[in-house]
């Protein structure tokens, strides 16, 4: 287990909860569902983006008592990837807030969750 | 100013000759038909007792300006090949109006007066004259066929396509004649020849069974007089043709007037033995066997 | 200069304050949001401003005041300066035509409006590339939010189809953008392209992701199911703004993206560009919706700009021209065209026939569509024609086939959705349409036309196109309002005064373009004035006719091929217009221009490879030395098109027939003649050396042969008298075809006789069989007869038509047969020769027909009292008549010096001597068989007048009829089925194989077409299955 | 035959049966079931062949009598239906349903005699008199000579002998009678 | 007026066919006319007589005219199987001058051979009317000359020559074809004399022709004179 450092755990976290999702979503007929295996393949992917930041040993980017302004270059991880994957949440709070959103209103017109009543417009 | 006259002297001379022998190689011809038939046949002298009767009928009726005009295209027709065509070879009287053009005018001259019969005919009203004129016209289409790659063939072999000098080319005697020197082109050309003449078996055009004699079914009087005229002298224009083209041509009247009856005489001779084809059957006939000789005639000399 | 900065600032900021308004209240917040936008777009136009007149250099942004990669830069320069104003402008057009929805919808929606722009304008300015993700994701929401502008649930689901693609679209983009920085340590644009992340370790798997995602949001196909979906169901304001300004700011994110991408992935993304271009255009073919069809048509052109992009490396520096003019165009029509949908409110295609009702909205249509199309003078004409000139240059042959392929499957829908509208019959009506709504479609239709006039001054002085005609087409136009004889009267002037520009330089410089030059202005003028006849406006003829007749011109004048092409496309749409004015033309009308413009593609791909060569002027055509054989091929097919040979004829029988009286001898007469005189100029520049000797025209003299018998065979069974006439045209080109290919000195001058021939018998026909259709309301030949009687004038016509048609002398069309006589022995092309010469005579058959059916046998009873063709018609028709005779008595004062302007090309054959004309096998004098048979006529007819004068006029049914007499002239006219014999004996030749093959091939891409949209089966699950099966395909082809 | 005549005569109603030859007989049967009769012949016994319809005028019964005239081209025998209807409405149904022909025969019928048809195709049009307007020329109470003398200019001086009194007169003068 | 031919007028439109009753058509730009049939269709000149004018050349012309006799091929009664046999070798009726032309617009010599109904002798009429001036008629058999055995037929004539100018009457119940060569002889001794004028005859007496023509034609419904 000695391998398996933090970020490779994560890292493989992260992905496999994005193949979860994918798994979720290509397989799940039900809207919520989806939404659900969506809502993993974000966070698997914002685990990723963490895990790639990290660099051994160090701590997290935050400025306080434990990390001194001038020893932060040595002493914190990437800051770039954390600072990223906080929009990234915010936005993928925003799309699943929108899908579930169009969900209900869906829900609301049809009387249905099931993804196959909602292909009325194709070819 | 002068030679003109004298030249339209010459040619009306020509012409009087023509027409005449025209009639009486008509007359000659239905005799034989008739001996044929164990029978003694029409005086020699008919044709011209018809023109006669017909040109001095006292009344006529006219349907209209195209009907009038009809047979006049169709002597302007017959009189045109006369007139660009040289009938006798070496003799500067009776080369016509010659100069104006060559064989290709001749071809599409006939043309002329067939246009302006059937225009005159159909002007008549007349269901059968349609009828016949779109027999006539269907049948002549493929009857050009073979006479053209005869044409293309003599052309070819002569490297000209005026008369003049394709008669030049054949004197010296019945070896040098095209029916020797080119006897494909010259079976093809005679085969066009029957459908040319019209008679059986491509009389359907005429058919007087059927259609009571096709396109001049309105015609009559002076009328009729001008399109019997026309015969006489188109059976004399397109014999001599061909005498030109394929048998050497003539340098006096004698042989002209033999050549051009036997040419004739070729066309009555199978007319009388055979029956009537149908309009589809005559069209491909020319499509089978002369047009395979025309072909053959022409990949001889390419 | 206000900071672009400002353009978020400002659109934050209204964003936010509209927030503070009620729900209730929506004219002030509407008024402050389009005052906002207004003020964006007055920033970027100022900026564009600055950058175009005072080459500005581009300026850098940096937000919170340091220099990146430790804060977000954005970058003004000139290309986001253009691409901020096109993106502004069409926001602010929006809101204006969204008026009424965001009054319903209040002030939420104003609010997602105004921050979709806003996403937009950071995505075009921003420098970084996490940014650059983060206001994808806000205007792909914004996007969403404004889907919900129609309530319907259709549009509910698509919405969500929507989110869940790019939701997975925006996932991996992430995961690119994290990859790239993890090898990078940037998200700094200029800091990722120094580093070149490709040579790095794995690198190149973030960029591929990084690529891929921003080539998802752009719609491929077939990964843009949902896209497809919303363009239907969403509103087509927004479907504007989707397809036109969020579609351009992900090309520019494309474009910002290539200078980190390596070369093979430029051929990746040309083929994605490709296969969405083409599969995208396949698909639309068969779809009747016209919003969707929109969207297909979008997907199709950002394939095509993606295309180019992923060119980019062949293009060289033509590749931003290229690429922007395509894109302006797409912007500006694919808007406009949404825009119209959404003001005539018709879902089928087939019901946009209401767009007739407003005129104005048919012409913006017309503008679109043809700015899609690539046609001139829109940039696209420019776009298309620069990128296959440059793919050329680089011997990309297989990368034009498949571009103008799609291009072609492109045209298909949007002319059939063109034809629908100019044509079908209307059937509702349509509300009452408002200026807010018209005004911005309209602004961009003249943007459409300003731009392609820029563009072409912006190419530089090789480029030069003469507009002189064209504006005096759009002056035209602009008057469409007042009566027809005024117009007439003026279109006539205007040809004469071009008339009077071209000709006498011509006449002086080059004898034949002189030929053709007055064969189309003459024979236009002396068309037009048939024009007279017609009472009313006759909206559209005039500019269409000018259209054509200022295509015509430009051919003749063009100096380089660019100018021939922009003449050529101009002509075919003018014709094309023309043709479908008939009454029943709409489908002849649709194989016409698609024909035409097979033809042209085939033009535009030989003019490509002889500018690798040799250059763009049209007389250098003969110095090309390789490619020889395929260059002359394409030209001459190109050429046939128009010619309607044997094989590509179909289009034509139906669309001369069915057009106008007048109409008719305009396309038939004069505009074949267009692609006479291309084959003409192509086969003089092959040389003799090469035509002699050319298995090319040796194919062509087959084609021609057979083109003439079976146009002439087919002609002889019609029953309509102008498709009668349509087939004989076509057998007549055929006999022209043959005639240039034989290259011969006798050949060419038997196929000028021809042409000058054909021109004006043509136009004698089909004028008078024109008028006395007016007259007799029918086509059919059989239900008229004895019109003699009523129309002398017009009989004297027909029959003088029909003389010079089939050759017989005295009249010039003797002068042709005697040509090609002598022109086939000499040339040794007996047996197609003998093909041509049979198909001559079956001409008779026809000839006889039209003349007999009509004006001959029965006079009908209902046409017993229809009067003499117009004078308008008669006064064209005699002038032609006095030419022909003209032409048939001195036929040497035009051949002479066509036969002199011949003879330095091929060799000598003929001499003229006077009046006759002496070949190496024969002569003729076409003036004493004149002569002759003049006196010859006159004696005979003398005599007969003489032995028969007193002849007693008789009425119709005096006819002899065994005793009995006719019951109805119906039952006593010979007309119907008039060769029946015949037909048994021949009619198998004109059995319509061709027409079957090429249906068959249409059925076969329609069925293919029908196959492949099974992809879109509507679920969203299908669709995400698809992105993420794209993306591993696509990874797995790449590496 | 025998059988045949026997069975219809039971179901029909027939009466005066005349046996004219072995393969050919007469019988007669009411207006009203005549065309039944005739139909029956044809589809059950197979006289399927119709020879002729033809009309006599008996005058002094005030009766017209029909004649259809059937065979049976299997058996080779002819069946001759006689129906007799009133001269004043001389009015019988048609049969031209059965054979195409009989219409003609109807034509002519009542072309020559007035007798009516009701129905048939092309009753009223003439096959020979354009433009008659006298009483049918078959009807015996026409007198076409009187016709023939009044309307066709006869030439004066006709003599009319009986042929073979003329002529043996002529050749045998002196043979006495 | 007499009254056969005021009888006539009457009945013409009962007995006139569908086709040629007066209708009003349609033309082509939507205005109505009544087209008439027999007049529009039908040219309704009377015949007009031309005389000889120079003696010595109408002798001429007389000699051509009775050496080529065009006869028209029409059948009228059984009597038409006796000219067939005209032209087979035994007879060969052309040496004569004399042949078949199937159209009366080209023949000059009418045969009437035998019996003629009311309704053959309108087709007949129709077919002399469309023949030119000069024209013969001949008429064969006794039922030409007085009805023959048909004297007191509802249908047939008795005497041609009350509706037809006849030239020779060839006597014979039927004549064989040595009668009718004998007829033709007769023909040509007339037409030689000058006498045959039977063309200017009927336009001379056009009226009483006509009348007695209407008079057992009772549905006449063409023009008077079928050119």
């Amino acid at each position: 287990m000695e391998n398996l450092s933090l970020e490779i755990v994560t890292l493989i976290t992260g992905i496999a909860l994005l193949l979860i999702g994918i798994w979720g979503l290509l397989t799940q007929k039900n809207l919520i569902k989806m939404v659900i295996g969506f809502a993993l393949f974000d966070t698997g992917i914002h685990i990723i983006m963490v895990s790639i930041g990290y660099v051994k040993n160090r701590t997290a980017p935050i400025l306080d008592q434990a990390v001194k302004t001038n020893q932060a270059a040595e002493k914190i991880v990437d800051p770039v990837p954390q600072a990223l994957v906080l929009t990234a949440i915010v936005i993928g709070l925003g799309i699943t807030a929108l899908m579930l959103a169009f969900v209900l209103k869906m829900y609301q017109k049809k009387k249905s969750l099931e993804i196959n009543n909602f292909n009325d417009l194709k070819w | 100013m002068n030679d003109i006259i004298v030249k339209l002297l010459w040619t009306l001379l020509g012409l009087f000759i023509v027409l005449n022998w025209g009639l009486l190689m008509g007359a000659t011809m239905r005799k034989i038909v008739a001996r044929v038939a164990h029978r003694y046949g029409i005086p020699f002298y008919q044709p011209w007792l018809d023109l006669i009767k017909l040109y001095s009928n006292r009344s006529s009726i006219s349907h209209g300006v195209m009907f009038y005009l009809g047979p006049v295209f169709r002597l302007g027709g017959g009189l045109g090949i006369f007139l660009f065509l040289p009938l006798i070879y070496g003799s500067e009287h009776f080369s016509n109006f010659s100069w104006a053009g060559d064989l290709i005018l001749i071809l599409y001259f006939q043309f002329f007066g067939m246009l302006g019969m059937a225009l005159g005919a159909s002007d008549g009203g007349h269901p059968n004259s349609v009828i016949g004129i779109t027999r006539g016209l269907g049948q002549f289409t493929t009857v050009e066929v073979p006479l053209t790659l005869a044409v293309i063939s003599i052309a070819l072999q002569y490297n000209t396509l005026s008369i003049s000098e394709i008669v030049a080319a054949q004197q010296g005697g019945f070896q040098n004649w095209t029916l020797v020197t080119n006897p494909l082109a010259t079976a093809a050309a005679m085969l066009s020849l029957l459908g040319l003449f019209r008679e059986a078996p491509f009389n359907l055009v005429k058919a007087p069974n059927e259609v009571p004699i096709g396109p001049p079914t309105e015609y009559h009087s002076a009328f009729l007089g001008i399109l019997r005229t026309n015969g006489a002298l188109l059976h004399v224009v397109e014999a001599a043709l061909f005498m030109n083209l394929f048998f050497g041509g003539a340098t006096h009247w004698v042989e002209f007037i033999v050549k051009t009856f036997l040419v004739y005489f070729w066309s009555v001779f199978v007319g009388v033995v055979s029956p009537r084809f149908r309009i589809e059957q005559s069209v491909t006939w020319f499509l089978k066997i002369p047009l395979a000789i025309g072909i053959l005639a022409v990949i001889l000399y390419i | 200069m206000v900071g672009p900065l400002y353009i978020i600032a400002i659109a934050l900021g209204t964003a936010f304050s509209l927030g503070f308004f009620k729900k209730a209240n929506r004219n002030i917040p509407y008024a402050i949001m389009f005052l906002a936008i207004a003020f964006m777009t007055f920033i970027s136009g100022q900026w564009l401003y600055a950058f175009l007149a005072n080459q500005q250099e581009a300026i850098q942004i940096f937000t919170a005041g340091f220099q990146p990669p430790f804060s977000i830069s954005l970058q003004m320069g000139l290309h986001e300066a253009v691409f901020v104003s096109m993106i502004n402008g069409i926001g602010l057009l929006s809101a204006l035509y969204l008026y009424e929805q965001f009054r319903d919808k209040g002030v939420q929606m104003m609010m997602v409006f105004i921050l979709l722009f806003m996403g937009l304008n950071v995505i075009i300015m921003t420098r970084d590339i996490f940014n650059l993700f983060v206001f994808l994701e806000i205007s792909t929401i914004a996007i969403i939010g404004l889907i919900l502008l129609e309530k319907k649930e259709q549009a509910m689901s698509s919405g969500f189809k929507y989110l869940i693609a790019s939701g997975i679209i925006s996932g991996i983009l992430l995961i690119g953008i994290i990859a790239i920085y993890y090898y990078n340590g940037t998200l700094f644009i200029n800091d990722i392209i120094s580093s070149n992340p490709l040579l790095l370790k794995g690198g190149s798997v973030a960029v591929f992701l990084t690529l891929m995602a921003i080539v998802l949001e752009l719609k491929p196909f077939p990964v843009n199911g949902w896209a497809l979906d919303v363009y239907e169901s969403a509103h087509p304001g927004v479907g504007a703004i989707l397809s036109a300004a969020t579609g351009t700011a992900m090309l520019f994110v494309l474009y910002k993206i290539t200078p980190f991408i390596a070369d093979p992935w430029f051929n990746m993304i040309a083929t994605i560009g490709i296969i969405t271009f083409i599969g995208s255009n396949l698909l639309g073919i068969q779809q009747e919706n016209a919003q969707r069809l929109l969207g297909y048509s979008s997907v199709g052109q950002l394939g095509l700009i993606m295309l180019v992009i992923g060119l980019s490396p062949y293009l060289g520096d033509n590749y931003l021209f290229i690429g922007f003019t395509l894109l302006i165009s797409h912007f500006l029509a694919k808007a406009g065209l949404f825009w119209i949908a959404g003001i005539i409110k018709q879902k089928k295609i087939k019901n946009w026939s209401v767009l007739r009702k407003t005129p104005l909205l048919m012409v913006l249509f017309g503008i679109f569509i043809l700015t899609l199309l690539g046609f001139p003078p829109f940039p696209s004409f420019f776009g298309k024609w620069e990128l296959v000139m440059e793919l050329s240059n680089n011997h990309q042959l297989a990368w034009i086939i498949a571009i103008l392929a799609g291009s072609f499957l492109e045209a298909v829908y949007l002319f059939r959705w063109f034809g629908y509208a100019l044509k079908k019959e209307i059937k509702e009506t349509t509300s009452k349409i408002q200026f807010s709504k018209i005004l911005p479609p309209f602004l961009f239709g003249i943007t459409s036309l300003v731009a392609g006039y820029y563009t072409n001054i912006f190419q530089g002085d090789a480029y030069t196109i003469n507009y002189l005609p064209l504006a005096l087409v759009l002056i035209i136009t602009l008057i469409d309002f007042i009566s027809a004889k005024i117009k007439n009267s003026l279109a006539i002037l205007a040809m004469a005064y071009y008339g009077f520009l071209t000709l006498p330089g011509l006449y002086e410089n080059d004898f034949i373009r002189f030929i053709f030059m007055a064969i189309f202005i003459g024979g236009g003028i002396l068309t037009l004035i048939a024009g007279y006849a017609y009472q009313g406006k006759r909206k559209g003829f005039y500019p269409a006719a000018l259209l054509m007749f200022a295509g015509l011109g430009g051919i003749i004048e063009a100096q380089t091929t660019l100018q021939f092409f922009f003449a050529w496309e101009i002509m075919t749409f003018g014709s094309y217009l023309l043709i479908i004015r008939g009454k029943h033309s709409i489908k002849h009308g649709f194989s016409y221009i698609l024909f035409s413009l097979g033809g042209a593609y085939l033009l535009l791909m030989a003019f490509g490879l002889m500018n690798a060569q040799v250059g763009m002027q049209i007389s250098a055509l003969s110095d090309i030395n390789t490619h020889l054989n395929l260059i002359f091929s394409l030209l001459a097919i190109g050429f046939m098109t128009k010619m309607a040979s044997l094989g590509l004829h179909i289009w034509l029988p139906g669309a001369h027939a069915e057009a106008e009286s007048d109409v008719s001898p305009m396309v038939s007469a004069i505009l074949l003649k267009a692609g006479v005189f291309g084959l003409l100029i192509t086969i003089l520049a092959m040389g003799a050396e090469y035509a002699q000797h050319s298995t090319l025209l040796y194919i062509l003299g087959w084609i021609g042969a057979l083109t003439a018998l079976v146009g002439n065979l087919a002609a002889s069974f019609q029953e309509d008298a102008k498709r009668l006439l349509a087939y004989s045209s076509i057998g007549q080109l055929g006999y022209i075809l043959f005639a240039y290919a034989m290259a011969t000195h006798l050949g060419w001058v038997g196929g000028f006789v021809y042409v000058i021939n054909h021109f004006a018998f043509k136009a004698v026909l089909f004028l008078t069989i024109g008028a006395v259709v007016l007259r007799v309301g029918t086509h059919k030949m059989y239900e008229m007869g004895g019109l003699i009687k009523r129309m002398p004038l017009a009989f004297i016509a027909v029959l003088i038509g029909i003389i010079t048609l089939s050759g017989v002398p005295p009249l010039s069309g003797f002068a042709g047969k005697w040509f090609f006589y002598h022109a086939l022995i000499s040339k040794g092309w007996y047996f197609q020769g003998a093909v041509v010469l049979f198909a001559g005579i079956i001409a008779f058959l026809y000839c006889f027909r039209l003349i007999q059916s009509i004006f001959l046998g029965q006079l009908k009873d209902n046409h017993r009292k229809v009067k003499e063709i117009s004078i308008w018609f008669i006064i064209p028709i005699y002038t032609l008549i006095i030419g022909i005779m003209i032409f048939s008595a001195r036929p040497h004062w035009i051949l002479q010096p066509i036969s002199e302007y011949i003879a330095p090309y091929f060799g000598r054959e003929l001499t003229w001597n006077g009046s006759t004309a002496i070949a190496e096998m024969g002569y003729w004098n076409g003036e004493w068989i004149m002569y002759i048979i003049g006196v010859m006529f006159v004696l005979i007819l003398g005599w007969l007048l003489y032995t028969n004068a007193k002849a007693q006029k008789v009425k119709q049914f005096n006819i002899v009829y065994s005793g009995e007499r006719p019951f109805t002239p119906e039952t006593t006219h010979i007309a119907h089925n008039m060769y029946a014999g015949y037909s048994k004996a021949l009619g198998f030749i004109v059995e319509p194989y061709i027409t079957k093959l090429w249906n068959n091939m249409s059925d076969a891409i329609v069925q293919l077409g029908g196959l492949t949209k099974r992809i879109y089966n509507g679920n969203g699950q299908t669709y995400a299955f698809y992105i993420i099966a794209y993306i591993v395909i696509t990874f797995f082809l790449v590496f | 035959m025998k059988e045949i005549i026997q069975d219809i005569k039971k179901r029909f109603n027939c009466t005066d049966e005349i046996e004219q030859s072995k393969t050919q007989t007469y019988i007669t049967v009411k207006k009203e079931l005549a065309i039944a009769l005739i139909t029956h012949l044809r589809d059950i016994e197979g006289f399927t062949h119709l020879v002729l319809l033809t009309a006599v005028d008996w005058i002094e019964n005030n009766q017209f009598q029909l004649t259809y005239m059937l065979n049976n081209p299997t058996k080779k025998i002819d069946i001759g239906v006689r129906v007799f209807i009133n001269r004043e409405t001389a009015t019988m149904d048609s049969a031209h349903h059965l054979w195409e022909q009989m219409a003609t025969y109807q034509r002519e019928l009542k072309e020559m005699f007035g007798i009516d048809f009701p129905g048939s195709p092309r009753l009223n049009e003439p096959f020979i008199l354009e433009g008659w307007d006298n009483i049918p020329p078959y009807r015996r109470d026409f007198d076409t000579l009187k016709y023939a003398q009044e309307t066709f200019f006869p030439r004066e001086g006709r003599e009319t002998n009986d042929p073979a009194e003329f002529m043996k007169k002529k050749m045998y003068p002196d043979e006495e009678k | 007026m007499s009254d056969n031919t005021k009888n006539i007028e009457e009945k013409k439109d009962k007995f006139l066919a569908e086709e040629n009753k007066k209708r009003i058509v349609t033309g082509p730009d939507g205005v109505q006319f009544e087209v008439d049939p027999l007049q529009d269709y039908f040219c309704d000149k009377r015949p007009v007589a031309k005389d000889p004018k120079n003696k010595v050349i109408e002798n001429f012309l007389n000699w051509a005219r009775a050496e080529s006799l065009w006869v028209l091929g029409f059948g009228t009664g059984c009597g038409n199987i006796e000219i067939p046999p005209l032209l087979t070798p035994r007879f060969d009726a052309f040496r004569y001058g004399i042949q078949m032309r199937p159209t009366p617009r080209q023949s000059s010599v009418l045969i009437i051979s035998g019996y003629l109904a009311v309704k053959t002798l309108k087709r007949a009429i129709r077919s002399y009317e469309q023949m030119q001036n000069p024209k013969y008629v001949l008429a064969l058999g006794s039922c030409t000359i007085n009805g023959g055995m048909y004297y007191d037929s509802y249908n047939t004539i008795n005497r041609l020559d009350y509706y037809l100018p006849v030239d020779v009457y060839v006597a014979g119940c039927m004549p064989r074809p040595e009668a009718l060569l004998s007829g033709f002889n007769k023909l040509k001794e007339r037409i030689k004399a000058g006498r045959a004028e039977g063309a200017n005859d009927y336009a001379n007496k056009f009226d009483w022709y006509k009348a007695n023509q209407k008079k057992i034609i009772k549905d006449w419904n063409m023009p008077d004179y079928n050119w």
